[in-house]
């Protein structure tokens, strides 16, 4: 390790341990790190997205389309950027509707096909088993079960009746399958984010204290 | 009883100290407890361990950033270590610029292991290309065009891994590491249009998300979480930094489970000796 | 000691195979491939007999194309052996006669078949593998414009009770009389996201609200585009309630486009301005629990509601309300009560009645063992293909 | 109308065009124009942000609003990564280096400048390290929260809580020692788990495609700031 990575991991630490001063209380640290890293983040989207966004997607193909005009088209994009840009006049800020509109309804049309066929008709279609052709009672018995909790989770999302009678019993039965779940879930994700401290608390220990520690050693 | 009411109104800053303790301890001393190997991520090592030495090449793809570093680089490495002792050739992709160091750092970290394979033959790092989804669909219809050059840039003409990868049909399998929806892309389009094999490794969050796509057979086999990459680690016979960390895990999440309980004690012995009101914290409406 | 148990296994009449070049593949078949954008085409073929059986020593095989049956043929594709079938997507122009060889290869030499074709690559008007998706996106539209219009003609329409809509009032009531604001995250994505314009449509009712009462409502953004609309609704609310004044440009605001740091900065807020009710709406990630138990600890009532089904465990645990999945998109037509809106809900449950009668003719067919109407869902063509 | 239904009419035509592309391949060039152009937009459109957040941190500053001297903090920061980018990646320095003969002081200059800036580490260590740490509070939150919020108070809580732990007891190796707790945890994520989400995703979907449809034809509209 040279001084500097040595510097730029002592950097890393007392962010870090800023930044779990937090789960004490509130203070200084932490709010320095915090809007540090505000203003970091920002900065660093800001130089990206001129260097990966603008540059490639707009001002070289119009820079090039002397050589191809269809190009030109881009200028549509522009203008509409610039439209929006007028958000911060107060008399033309009306003028930025164009540009959200068109967003909003590339966005819409685009999103409606897909969202149909990979989140209704797959799930629909995945939905439909063989129920008596499975290689053991217990298989079938999951099988059904896998149905009937779709169906009644379905039923419980019902918004027009008012869920009472059968509908109300099935709604519940989603209930059911949704606390299970949404429990479930929760159980699953405990791992990950204990995972998460444990690569922090693997930094702090091998990067910062055993790094610094055989720095000055040798 | 005064302990039962400590334990209702604890400052969740004990909490706290409890879980980092947890943690810390079992790093100190590993336990090395056992580890059981799931359906799921058997079904993802049989698909790759079936492929012959020198088969079309797996394509892996590092679809994450450093924040979930922990759970999922010791599963690419694992992954990727599987490929490399059966002499798989492996192409390594990123869809995210920040994972353009992690899938570099993975796959030369492993291919030091190895030094019998060469860069080019057995391996190669394609970096990152703009263009997330553009690029998956781009893979399917050239995948030199969508990789002129590799992460290194060196042409892709010239590496001899690649002369018969045209698209997704010369791929054995490609597998996913993300913490995102990015493995959804790609069974959207890879899988779904282009008809190649995918399996995934993902945070053991998204893993539950995932299963759907599982159980209808548009993913070969999953990896969730640090678990499912010390599964892999068992079944390829390499127990690394995710065998470590399951021990960490075990006591944190039994320190978790001893908490609720106690919580639902204190809840429940007290519940004659309190107020009405101390119960009444607004609950979860009607529905849920 | 592979070759020896090839020679074994092969015989010693065909160990002279090696020394000759491949027998040729035969039945060349052209295709236009059908359920595509346009611009491939399918060759297919039978294996070589030394692929399939015979000597064993093939390496692959080229597709070659031409304009012409005489050539020059091109290489357009390479399999390795034991493949039948290639799709040709190299540059093809539409109503252009196309003629292809395929090219058998080994160690020792290469053998053409003969030329087939021509084939024309056509860019169909339709795709036909997306029938199933058109189908139902006409169904579902039908049903909702039928139920949109209906209500327009002023039938009254039910909708059952969202427990954490009717406790935004009081939600925001509390923070009134406790002199604080109301924080709102609209969520960490684009405006394209489905969940964020339910989120917007949302806001746009806490905002009239907040306006009634004379509070503050504080509105972090992580997307610039989100806060414009977000800046633009707010703004409308507060004129809705006939308080322009009261509307203050600078608390709804920028933070950053970067997850984490966004969430560090609104946790800051959280313990500093001490908002009365946190309300977390719209698209999350990772960072719903952080922020719901940061809330939870400075003692606001917290309503969430979002369509990450991974997080929604976490609000359910950490907030007082959560609107569940499709709760989210009904949040809008209950909130205003507008006829249009109500009736567009009936059409989605009408929807969902219609799904799962497909899926009971489905399980109910699978029964008697005919897959059809199942495959109809996976890949449409199949019927045609039978 | 210029004001009002304009944007609308622009919102419908963009949807159905881009619906319709889906379908019919050759109008899929279409789609890959509107992606440019989305992305275009959003592009320029981050000037806005960094105006508001400008405008904000001004605004506490000139109010001397509490706090108000952690904004000095995220201007600096703000304007140096934006300098350094420009200069780091804008091959600014690659031209200097040019003009300087190899050897002088000119260039030795302009290396150490260019090193001092030190746009990359900063994103490396500071900005890495303090979202992997936000992102790692999370252990402790999902352990208070659990701690906190799981009481068996109602059926469906007791539920939730129930199916909670046997699934973290069946995550760990040390859980899995408990006989059939594997087995049940498989079962519960296989089983219930994949038939609520399943019911979810259908849910979703539905809602989305309809609000979808419901921007187009400006039946809902309150994104434009226009109440009905």
């Amino acid at each position: 390790m040279t001084g500097m990575e040595l510097f730029w991991t002592w950097v890393a630490a007392f962010l870090t341990l800023s930044i779990y001063s937090f789960l004490y209380k509130d203070n200084p640290f932490y709010k320095f790190a915090e809007h540090l890293v505000v203003g970091v983040s920002v900065g660093y989207i800001f130089t990206i997205n001129w260097h990966q966004g603008l540059h490639p997607y707009l001002f070289n193909p119009l820079a090039a389309s002397w050589e191809h005009p269809y190009n030109l088209l881009r200028v549509i994009p522009l203008i509409l950027g610039l439209l929006f840009l007028l958000r911060i006049s107060r008399k033309y800020n009306w003028l930025s509707r164009f540009t959200i509109a068109l967003v909003m309804g590339i966005g819409c049309g685009t999103a409606i096909p897909p969202t149909i066929e990979t989140r209704i008709i797959q799930q629909t279609k995945a939905s439909m088993i063989n129920i008596i052709d499975q290689p053991s009672l217990w298989a079938g018995f999951c099988a059904v079960t896998i149905l009937v909790g779709t169906i009644s989770t379905l039923i419980y999302f019902f918004f027009s009746k008012e869920h009472k009678g059968v509908l109300g019993g099935t709604a519940r039965v989603g209930i059911v399958f949704l606390m299970v779940g949404f429990g479930a879930s929760f159980g699953y994700t405990v791992m990950a984010r204990i995972s998460l401290l444990i690569g922090r608390l693997n930094f702090l220990i091998n990067d910062w204290v055993i790094g610094t520690w055989n720095f000055i050693a040798g | 009883m005064k302990f039962l009411f400590f334990l209702l109104q604890m400052d969740r800053r004990i909490v706290f100290v409890l879980v980092a303790l947890a943690v810390v301890a079992p790093l100190i001393m590993p336990l090395n407890l056992p580890i059981v190997v799931g359906d799921k991520v058997r079904r993802l090592y049989d698909a790759i361990d079936q492929l012959p030495p020198r088969s079309r090449p797996v394509l892996v793809s590092v679809d994450y950033d450093p924040s979930t570093v922990p759970e999922l680089q010791p599963m690419t490495l694992a992954v990727l270590r599987h490929c490399f002792s059966k002499e798989v050739p492996v192409i390594v992709t990123t869809m995210f610029p920040t994972g353009a160091g992690l899938a570099r750092d993975a796959m030369e970290t492993v291919a030091k292991e190895y030094p019998n394979l060469s860069y080019g033959t057995d391996y190669a790092y394609m970096g990152y290309k703009p263009g997330y989804s553009l690029v998956i669909l781009g893979i399917g219809e050239n995948f030199q065009a969508t990789y002129p050059s590799d992460g290194y840039g060196t042409p892709s003409s010239k590496l001899p891994i690649l002369k018969n990868v045209k698209n997704y049909d010369d791929i054995a399998i490609m597998v996913d590491f993300t913490a995102s929806a990015a493995y959804e892309v790609w069974i959207m389009f890879a899988h779904q249009k282009y008809g190649c094999k995918v399996g995934a490794g993902v945070t053991a969050v998204m893993a539950s998300d995932a299963y759907p796509y599982l159980n209808s057979g548009q993913l070969e086999g999953l990896l969730g979480g640090l678990s499912g990459a010390a599964e892999y680690e068992k079944l390829i016979g390499a127990p690394g930094t995710a065998t470590i960390g399951m021990d960490a895990q075990s006591i944190a999440h039994i320190l978790i489970i001893v908490l609720i309980i106690l919580g639902n004690v204190a809840y429940f012995a007290t519940r004659r000796h309190r107020e009405p009101a101390q119960t009444a914290t607004p609950q979860q409406g009607g529905s849920a | 000691m592979l070759l020896f148990v090839l020679l074994v296994a092969t015989g010693h009449a065909q160990s002279s195979a090696f020394d000759r070049p491949p027998a040729p593949v035969t039945n060349v078949a052209l295709k236009d491939a059908p359920d595509d954008a346009g611009g491939a085409i399918t060759i297919s073929w039978t294996l070589s007999p030394d692929d399939a059986g015979g000597a064993m020593d093939v390496i692959g095989y080229d597709v070659r194309r031409s304009t012409s049956p005489d050539g020059p043929f091109q290489t357009v594709k390479s399999v390795p052996r034991g493949s039948s079938e290639a799709a040709d997507e190299t540059d093809l122009d539409s109503n252009v006669n196309y003629f292809y060889r395929v090219v058998v290869k080994d160690a020792k030499g290469e053998a053409p078949s003969v030329v087939a074709g021509p084939v024309q690559a056509k860019v169909p008007w339709f795709n036909l593998g997306r029938l199933n998706t058109l189908i139902a996106t006409i169904i579902y539209i039908t049903l909702l414009l039928y139920f949109i219009f209906h209500a327009k003609k002023g039938k009254k329409l039910f909708i059952r009770r969202l427990a954490g809509l009717d406790a935004l009032d009081e939600a925001v009531g509390r923070a009134t009389e406790m002199g604080k604001p109301i924080l709102y995250v609209p969520g960490i994505s684009q405006i394209s996201d489905v969940a964020t314009i339910a989120s917007i449509n949302i806001l746009s009712g806490v905002a009239r609200t907040v306006a009634e009462y004379n509070t503050r409502v504080i509105v972090p953004n992580y997307d610039p585009i989100v806060m414009t609309v977000a800046q633009e609704v707010v703004r409308e609310g507060f004129l809705a309630a006939g308080k322009p004044d009261a509307y203050d440009e600078h608390d709804v605001f920028y933070v950053t486009t970067n997850q984490f740091a966004f969430v560090a900065a609104v946790d800051g807020i959280m313990v500093r301005e001490r908002p009365a009710t946190n309300l977390f709406i719209g698209m999350f990630f990772a960072e719903s629990l952080i922020l719901a138990e940061t809330g939870a600890s400075t003692g606001a009532i917290q309503i969430a509601g979002t369509d990450a089904v991974a997080q929604i465990p976490f609000f359910i645990a950490a907030c007082d309300y959560t609107l569940i999945g499709e709760e989210l998109y009904a949040a809008s037509a209950y909130l205003s009560r507008a006829p249009l809106l109500l009736g567009s809900l009936k059409g989605q449950d009408w929807m969902k009645i219609c799904l799962i009668g497909c899926i009971a003719v489905g399980v109910v067919t699978l029964l008697f063992g005919i897959e059809s109407f199942r495959d109809f869902f996976e890949t449409p063509l199949m019927i045609f293909r039978q | 109308m210029m004001r009002r239904q304009v944007p609308l009419l622009i919102c419908f035509v963009a949807g159905i065009v881009m619906l319709s592309q889906n379908f019919i391949p050759p109008l899929t060039w279409i789609y890959q124009q509107a992606l440019e152009w989305a992305r275009i937009i959003s592009a320029i459109a981050l000037f806005i942000g960094l105006i508001s957040l400008v405008r904000v941190h001004t605004m506490k500053l000139k109010r001397k609003a509490p706090n108000y001297r952690y904004s000095y903090v995220t201007l600096f920061a703000l304007c140096y990564m934006i300098i350094a980018g420009f200069l780091t990646k804008y091959g600014v320095f690659v031209k200097l280096h040019a003009g300087c003969d190899p050897g002088s002081a000119g260039e030795w200059i302009v290396t150490a400048l260019e090193k001092a800036l030190n746009f990359q580490e900063i994103f490396l260590n500071v900005q890495i390290p303090i979202q992997a740490t936000m992102f790692s509070l999370l252990a402790f939150y999902i352990a208070s929260a659990a701690f906190r919020a799981f009481k068996a108070r109602t059926f469906e809580a007791t539920l939730l809580l129930i199916a909670a732990m046997i699934v973290m007891l069946g995550r760990v190796p040390l859980g899995q020692m408990i006989p059939g707790v594997k087995e049940i945890t498989v079962w519960i994520l296989d089983v219930p788990n994949t038939a609520a989400k399943r019911g979810i995703m259908i849910g979703v979907g539905l809602g989305m495609a309809s609000t979808s449809l419901k921007i187009m034809l400006g039946i809902e509209r309150t994104y434009l700031g226009m109440k009905d």
